[in-house]
């Protein structure tokens, strides 16, 4: 019953972040626009490149979709409204999110051309640079709730959100969210100036509708993952917990897409760069500060 | 006799078997490296078999495991920093030819 | 109801016809000669409500802007077949679609004719996107045929199988583009349905074999290949004086002893560097039978046979080296190390030859990143990491190189220019330009004609090139026009370079990701590109704003900060980024008496570019404002003969056209325009840069290869 | 002991070995790269069946970024990445088959001697795992973690050392 209704959640989520890019992108808001370009994309042509890694063309669009949804699978909508609690969720939403890299390489791989093969390899320079970032926000999120459940990490911002508690890992950990699902200003692998298309560009048809549709439940899980590592996830006055959890995922996808569409897309070295130099080095910092501040002080 | 045991290291055999067919039969380096990975992977899924079946209350056993871990993620760092010299050097990671490094 | 040329098999029934509405609300145009054109010719594709594809794969409208030089239609030709089905034309203005099928829909080259042109489009969309009875359609440039050719000598072409008429050795075949050598300026990159076939490694790789093994048994004298059946002593390979007769190992290193017309041959080859595969002989005594595998020497056999490595076929041990080197020679693709060029030819120059033949058959078939080189395949990765902050190819790592082909319709660059770019991972190992073959200008014509058809020409700045035959034509006149009217064309053409500069700013806009920036930049350059000097005016704080919003846009700075610096251009905005304060509105009367004073930056990378760019749009505006008034240049009767010359500071430098009458018609011209001086720049700025700073470089640069070959 | 544990089990067991020749077997390199991640994601499975959570979901995350790691080296590294031109990179194969069977029937003929003499315990649960876990490792084996994140740092500077490009200076 709760995974259907997540499906349902998650699917109207995707399809309201559809529309929340398709506004970014092209400046113009309208609620149909998704609907009949996923209609369009399903009656278009299928072309198959003409020497693919065949397996590779084919699977790496679904592995992408099926990463999006595992990593869907442990974050709570609200308490009790979660597929699967595991005891160790937000380590379970890191090894998810790592296939997004895999699929993303396949993909590119897949269809023997340079910009999508220049486009994947350069995600994997990326995720080198960001999985630390991922990883290490989380690891203070968990200190904090000393637990690594997602339902416990909510359950342990009930007296002060997370991103006041460290809003040095809220900054580093949204960053690398957007990163992990290619938003501009990082979407190196599809960069349109750039790459044109790069990774997405060999795909046509239903192959691209469903690489298409991975990125959507990709940036919704990072969004709803924001929500519940940073921002309490269900907690929140008068309005029921999933109406919140729904609202925040909205607002933080809201945000991060309006973010990149005014910023210019980043130089790989410089990002690769600011992540380790930087992001890094601020990470080690945010989890010794909020070791410091959990015992001193327990909120 | 406790079948799950049994089977989980068998195939952690099985795995070792296929690693080291691996790492001496190919050529290249970074398959060799490869190989060493079955290997062990093969490790790995012994000591937790051993965990579970034999001594579930001893979390020590796990401390292995997360060594092995860092031992793979070493062993490819390493592996993968020679065979960036070596290719800078000779253009290849081809091993056929590293036998002259036993002059 | 008109069928739709590209339309996909099946009846448009129940769901199909769900779908086909779907796909009339959801056009996606692909736009073509690209969107820089399409703002310069007037048509304002986002208030058309037109979403636009950056990859033929992903469009359903190919947009076609505009007239095409031939290049051009042939290389739309490509994009044409890259697109899935159901696809559509819309042609505005006269076009000549070359070997494109028939527009589904003409209309005029306006945005009226734009936005009817989509409905009309809709609608046969919503009725004809499904049709039973379709044709498949082969763009010609990229039919092959196989030829035959020799491996020595590259001129030898024939299309049957035979020998050499100058050396006797058998040709070997090979595909090329069915279409004249123009017809592969297109595929983008997008190594589409057709780009494919040097992938055919398998194939082609049983083809080469066969092709380099005949060769080889043509070529028993080859010069360098010094035969084992002479070897009978035996030598160390690090201690040249170790010589014995029995094989054994070395009384100083313990290394097994080589026989010396192998140990010899590899000194000769530079011992380590020397294989494209980095495949070096292992040198050890192991039995040597007659065979050996031409790529891998070590491989010997007693009978003829094929190579447990690579599957080749063994060839007589005497041919090795040469044969080695044949198979070196065809590594064009691999990186070069200075000592592997050093060495590199030194005995298969023919091979060489013969391969640089081939890469260049790719580069005309359009799958330039596939060279069918054996066992060889054209993938590569990013080093940026690795070798970040260092130049990437001199350190040492030999990776493999691809050619891959961008442009002419590239959404990252300006549309019309055509580059192959050698890419090593993600960075950039050399770049050509191929220029773009426009239509020449026509002579025997009347003045008046003369100024459209090169306005017509040069479509990026169309009052700049008719206020420059003006002034030659009143040069060669003698004639000149009344001040005020003289002030007003001036107050045009600075009414132009605002526009060019907004088109510019756009473009790097969209090339960067910013579209609401690129959207808004276009827009008013919409407003601006006709209004008149009030309406200018008016338009100047939100010029001022746009234009700030631009240079203070949050990491803007470090994108464009370093990028393609450039202090040897002596003309142009580039030239007077870097501070040469070089402009040919400097000393000229009319600028003179409005203020003119010529602007500079000093760092002459990107954002000095934008920063100058910007400072150049305000200049304008205060320059218009100024004149007052903006009239468009109109030619002066002629009659006799004349030659006249005039010199112009067009939005991206100065242009001079030389111009001769006789009899009142212009019999020739000649026209110079910023672009190959600053064309030539390019492969020496990019090189070593990562593709996305090389494709910032290029387009901070503002190139217009629409004037290039006047 | 049950039926469905011992299934997926033997399942995932017979995945993780089918990857593992894959990886050997195939002719693409990145296929080879990921074949040997989706073994060793199948012995995470095993893990996670096994009840080891933590190390599972450890396990499936660290060789997914490790692997791509591989894959890219493969495609640096290869003189035929894609697989196309069917070469055979490899050497001496009745040696190491014969090695790969000896150590595989070694191995086999010591599990199925061994007396393993079972009731199997029953393991605490998934939250008391991560915590004991944690425990172990900020308390009795610290000093091992902290020597295997010493071990991994002295790896990463001297890989690096050894990768880098020799400078101008270093050469005489």
């Amino acid at each position: 019953m709760s995974i259907a209704m997540i499906l349902l959640a998650l699917a109207v989520g995707c399809y309201a972040v559809a529309v929340l890019e398709s506004w970014a992108v092209h400046g113009r808001l309208s609620l149909t626009r998704p609907a009949t370009s996923a209609l369009a994309l399903l009656g278009r042509e299928q072309i198959m490149p003409r020497t693919p890694d065949r397996l590779f063309f084919e699977s790496g669009p679904v592995l992408l979709l099926v990463a999006g949804l595992l990593s869907v699978a442990v974050i709570p909508l609200a308490p009790g409204l979660i597929i699967t609690d595991l005891a160790i969720g937000a380590l379970f939403l890191n090894a998810a999110l790592a296939y997004v890299l895999v699929a993303l390489i396949m993909a590119g791989w897949g269809p023997n051309g340079a910009y999508g093969m220049i486009g994947g390899w350069r995600f994997l320079g990326q995720f080198i640079a960001y999985a630390m970032l991922i990883v290490m926000p989380i690891t203070a999120v968990a200190m904090r709730a000393e637990s690594l459940s997602t339902t416990q990490i909510v359950l342990s911002q009930a007296a002060l959100w997370n991103v006041a508690y460290q809003p040095i890992g809220f900054v580093l950990f949204v960053i690398a969210a957007m990163g992990v699902a290619w938003l501009p200003p990082i979407d190196l692998p599809t960069g349109g100036g750039d790459l044109a298309g790069g990774v997405e560009a060999e795909y046509t048809g239903a192959r691209l509708a469903v690489l298409r549709l991975a990125r959507l439940v990709i940036i919704v899980a990072l969004a709803s993952a924001t929500v519940t590592f940073y921002l309490g996830g269900w907690l929140g006055p008068w309005l029921p917990g999933w109406v919140w959890t729904a609202l925040k995922t909205l607002a933080v996808a809201a945000g991060m897409l309006a973010l990149g569409s005014r910023l210019p897309r980043l130089r790989e070295a410089k990002y690769l760069e600011l992540s380790w130099k930087l992001g890094i080095t601020l990470a080690l910092a945010n989890i010794f500060l909020v070791g410091v501040i959990a015992l001193v002080v327990p909120i | 006799m406790i079948p799950e045991l049994m089977i989980a290291l068998s195939v952690g055999a099985a795995l070792f078997g296929v690693g080291l067919y691996g790492a001496l039969s190919q050529t290249n380096l970074v398959m060799i490296i490869m190989g060493v990975e079955l290997i062990l992977a093969a490790a790995l899924l012994n000591l937790v078999a051993f965990w579970r079946y034999l001594h579930p209350d001893v979390t020590a056993a796990k401390m292995f495991v997360l060594i092995v871990m860092a031992v793979m993620a070493v062993e490819m760092a390493v592996g993968f920093g020679i065979a960036i010299a070596r290719f800078r050097s000779r253009g290849s990671v081809e091993m056929e030819e590293a036998r002259e490094l036993k002059g | 109801m008109m069928d739709l040329s590209g339309a996909r098999q099946g009846l448009l029934r129940g769901f199909r016809g769900l779908v086909a509405g779907a796909m009339a609300r959801d056009l996606r145009a692909f736009v073509i000669p690209g969107e820089d054109i399409a703002n310069a010719r007037g048509l304002d594709l986002d208030a058309a409500g037109l979403i636009r594809a950056v990859t033929p794969r992903h469009a359903n409208v190919l947009l076609i802007a505009g007239p095409l030089p031939t290049a051009l239609a042939d290389a739309a030709s490509v994009v044409w077949a890259q697109m899935p089905r159901p696809r559509c034309i819309l042609a505005l203005g006269e076009v000549d679609l070359g070997p494109l099928p028939t527009a589904d829909v003409t209309a005029e080259m306006s945005q009226a004719g734009l936005i009817s042109g989509l409905e009309d489009l809709r609608k046969l969309l919503r009725n004809g996107a499904f049709a039973p009875d379709i044709t498949e359609f082969d763009a010609p440039a990229l039919s092959e045929r196989i030829e035959y050719t020799c491996p020595m000598h590259p001129e030898v072409v024939s299309d049957e199988p035979g020998k050499c008429p100058k050396c006797g050795m058998f040709l070997v075949e090979r595909r090329v583009s069915g279409a004249a050598s123009h017809g592969h300026e297109g595929h983008e990159g997008h190594e589409g349905h057709e780009g494919h076939e040097g992938h055919e490694g398998h194939e082609g790789h049983e083809k080469s074999s066969t092709g380099s093994t005949q060769a080889e048994k043509a070529h028993h004298h080859a010069d360098a290949v010094t035969s084992a059946e002479a070897s009978t002593s035996y030598v160390c390979p690090m201690h040249p004086e170790v010589t014995s007769d029995t094989p054994g190992s070395c009384p100083k290193c313990g290394m097994d002893l080589v026989p010396q017309a192998e140990a010899g041959e590899h000194a000769h080859q530079g011992h380590h560097a020397h294989h494209g595969h980095g495949h070096h002989a292992k040198p050890a005594s192991e039995p040597t039978g007659p065979y050996t595998c031409p790529m891998h020497p070590e491989v010997t056999s007693e009978t003829p046979g094929s190579c447990p490595k690579c599957g080749m076929d063994l060839v007589p041990q005497a041919e090795a080296g040469g044969h080695a080197h044949s198979g070196h020679g065809s590594h064009k693709h691999h990186a070069h190390t200075p000592a592997q060029e050093g060495q590199g030819g030194h005995a298969a120059h023919g091979a060489h030859g013969q391969q640089d033949a081939h890469s260049e058959h790719h580069g005309h078939a359009g799958h330039g990143a596939a060279p069918d080189i054996p066992g060889i395949e054209p993938h590569f990765m990013s080093m940026v990491e690795l070798t970040e902050g260092k130049p990437v190819s001199p350190d040492g790592l030999v990776m493999e190189w691809i050619d891959a082909p961008f442009g002419p319709f590239f959404p990252g660059l300006p549309s019309g220019l055509h580059m192959v770019l050698t890419l090593d991972g993600d960075s950039v190992a050399g770049a050509e330009i191929r220029g773009m073959e426009a239509a020449a200008l026509p002579s025997g014509v009347a003045l008046e004609d003369f100024a459209a058809s090169l306005a017509d020409a040069v479509p990026l700045s169309p009052v700049a090139m008719r206020e420059l035959a003006c002034r030659a034509a009143e040069a060669a006149t003698g004639q000149t026009a009344p001040k005020d009217v003289l002030t007003a064309r001036a107050a045009a053409v600075e009414r132009e370079r605002i526009a060019s500069h907004l088109n510019w700013l756009a473009g790097l806009a969209r090339q960067a990701g910013l579209a609401p920036l690129g959207r808004r930049a276009a827009a008013m350059e919409h407003r601006v590109r006709t209004a008149k000097a009030d309406e200018v005016a008016e338009q100047a704080t939100s010029i001022t704003s746009l234009l700030h919003v631009a240079l203070n846009r949050s990491l803007m700075g470090p994108k464009l900060t370093g990028i393609g610096t450039l202090q040897g251009a002596s003309e142009g905005p580039v030239a007077r980024a870097a501070g040469h304060a070089s402009d040919a509105r400097h000393g000229d009367g009319v600028y003179d008496e409005l203020g003119f004073e010529p602007i500079t930056q000093d760092e002459g990378d990107a954002m000095a570019r934008l920063r100058q760019r910007c400072a150049e749009i305000a200049q304008s505006l205060d320059l218009i404002a100024e004149a007052g008034a903006i009239a468009i240049p109109v030619m002066p009767r002629a009659k006799g003969d004349g030659h006249g010359m005039a010199t112009l500071e067009t939005p991206r430098g100065p242009a001079t056209l030389h111009l001769t009458l006789k009899g009142g018609m212009v019999s020739s011209t000649h026209l110079t325009t910023p672009f190959a001086a600053l064309a030539a720049h390019v492969p020496d700025l990019i090189k070593q840069m990562e593709l996305a700073d090389a494709l910032t470089a290029i387009a901070s640069l503002d190139l217009d290869p629409w004037s290039a070959s006047q | 002991m049950s039926l469905a544990t011992a299934l997926f089990l033997a399942f995932f067991g017979v995945a993780a070995i089918w990857f593992g020749i894959v990886v050997f077997r195939t002719h693409s390199m990145v296929r080879s790269a990921i074949a040997l991640l989706f073994s060793q994601t199948a012995i995470g499975a095993m893990f996670l069946v096994m009840q080891a959570e933590f190390l599972g979901v450890l396990q499936i995350m660290m060789m997914a970024t490790e692997m791509s790691v591989m894959a890219i080296f493969m495609v640096m590294f290869m003189m035929d990445p894609g697989g196309m031109g069917k070469m055979d990179m490899t050497h001496q194969k009745r040696l190491s088959l014969w090695a790969g069977g000896i150590g595989l029937v070694a191995a086999l003929v010591v599990i199925w001697t061994a007396g393993w003499q079972g009731p199997v315990p029953d393991v605490p649960g998934a939250d008391e795992q991560a915590r004991l876990l944690g425990r172990e490792i900020l308390g009795r084996s610290m000093f091992i973690f902290e020597s295997a994140a010493l071990m991994i740092l002295t790896a990463m500077i001297a890989a690096t050392m050894v990768a880098i490009a020799p400078q101008e200076e270093d050469t005489p």
